[in-house]
């Protein structure tokens, strides 16, 4: 799966987007995979540090962290929008 | 009809285009979002606008369809710059056009109140003291929250 | 700045005029009214707006100082055209500047309010059942009455 | 003082302005004057048969019928605004 970082994410990980292979996703949360993400290092870890401020979207559209990964193709995980 | 790009736009041309040839609407309204030198407290020499490309076409999209079905809208107009941008330019373009005016404002106080909170876009403001991603802003989940249930609109 | 004559307007330059050089704007609305081929059920040819020279433009900076007083603009623009108008043809023009949205917003929304009631200005339509002049609407007179005592702004 | 129609004032009036000599005006009031204008003619009378449509300036000033003329140089006489 396409895995994209932005803002800050993107900083404190150190990258804009990974390709991360997933096993089990029809019944992986987003949560989960957080957790999972949380563990890979130093950066991921602050990235994911406060849950409140971490955004995600499957396939472009936003969902909550109990949402069931499923099929999607790219998830995309940003803090709260600051545009306009 | 929705843009993101890293050129500037013309609200001018943008309205003209919107209703030229039109003798249905009877009041426009055009909001443009420039780029301030301070923010609060906090001198800004530079602003980068970044964005999920994808997504942000989509949701300024979904937004649009959003507003034509709450008012009675002829046409509307959302562009939104993405880069690197300096004090004084603009960020973002909305348009409105309706027969009467009380439906070209409320639709376009409300594609910017739900632009700000609902499309992917993140700044983050480079100045003397370096660089920080703007936090989100509280007053503009409550701007977004009043077309939710009992807001203004109903 | 106030302006009442019979020529058009360009909506794009008169917002470059007022927030060019500029660095403390930061949200700007411009409102068009455009004359419509329909009004109600009835088809209008020519529309001719006649004016009180000299109460009319002291009419507008009054209105305009009034929404300075109670919204924090940095600048503001109202024309208005006089004369014989087209369908499609340019009407009026307000155009409000501020730090923050909403000012911008609630100020464009009052100018219009206000100046629609409380400006000499009055438009006689000619279309194929002959010439009459508009009555006014009672939505125009509510709409300038949420301004006052518990109106919107409080 | 100089007397201003406009809109349909004008219309049945037949006239923009005119010039009209005032005496006793500190003690005329605006309904008084309206009174004598209605008097002068069948435009006059139709233009002022609704006094609930008789809307009057004195020196650009919007003022109610109750007013007292006074030293104004202009009065002006029009129906409710519908400009914008």
């Amino acid at each position: 799966m396409k895995v994209l970082y932005f803002a800050w994410f993107r900083d404190r990980i150190g990258m804009a987007e990974e390709e991360i292979d997933l096993t089990g996703a029809d019944k992986l949360t987003v949560r989960d995979f957080i957790h999972d993400l949380a563990g890979r290092g130093d950066g991921y870890a602050t990235a994911f540090e406060d849950m409140n401020v971490v955004h995600v979207a499957l396939d472009m559209q936003e969902v909550d962290h109990d949402t069931i990964i499923g099929g999607a193709s790219e998830i995309a995980f940003y803090p709260p929008f600051t545009g306009g | 009809m929705v843009r993101v790009q890293t050129e500037d736009f013309d609200p001018g041309a943008e309205l003209d285009n919107l209703v030229a040839a039109r003798t249905d609407v009877g009041a426009s309204v055009s909001f443009v979002g420039h780029m301030r030198a301070r923010n609060e407290d906090r001198v800004v020499e530079t602003m980068t606008l970044e964005h999920y490309p994808g997504m942000a076409e989509k949701a300024l999209s979904e937004i649009e369809a959003e507003a034509h079905k709450r008012w009675p809208l002829q046409a509307s107009t959302i562009i939104h710059r993405v880069g690197p941008l300096k004090p004084g330019d603009r960020i973002v373009l909305v348009i409105t056009a309706s027969a009467h005016r009380q439906a070209a404002f409320e639709a376009a106080e409300f594609l910017m109140d739900w632009l700000k909170t609902k499309a992917p876009f993140w700044k983050k403001e480079s100045g003397p003291e370096g660089d920080s991603w703007v936090s989100s802003r509280s007053t503009d989940e409550d701007a977004a929250q009043r077309w939710t249930a009992s807001g203004k609109s109903d």
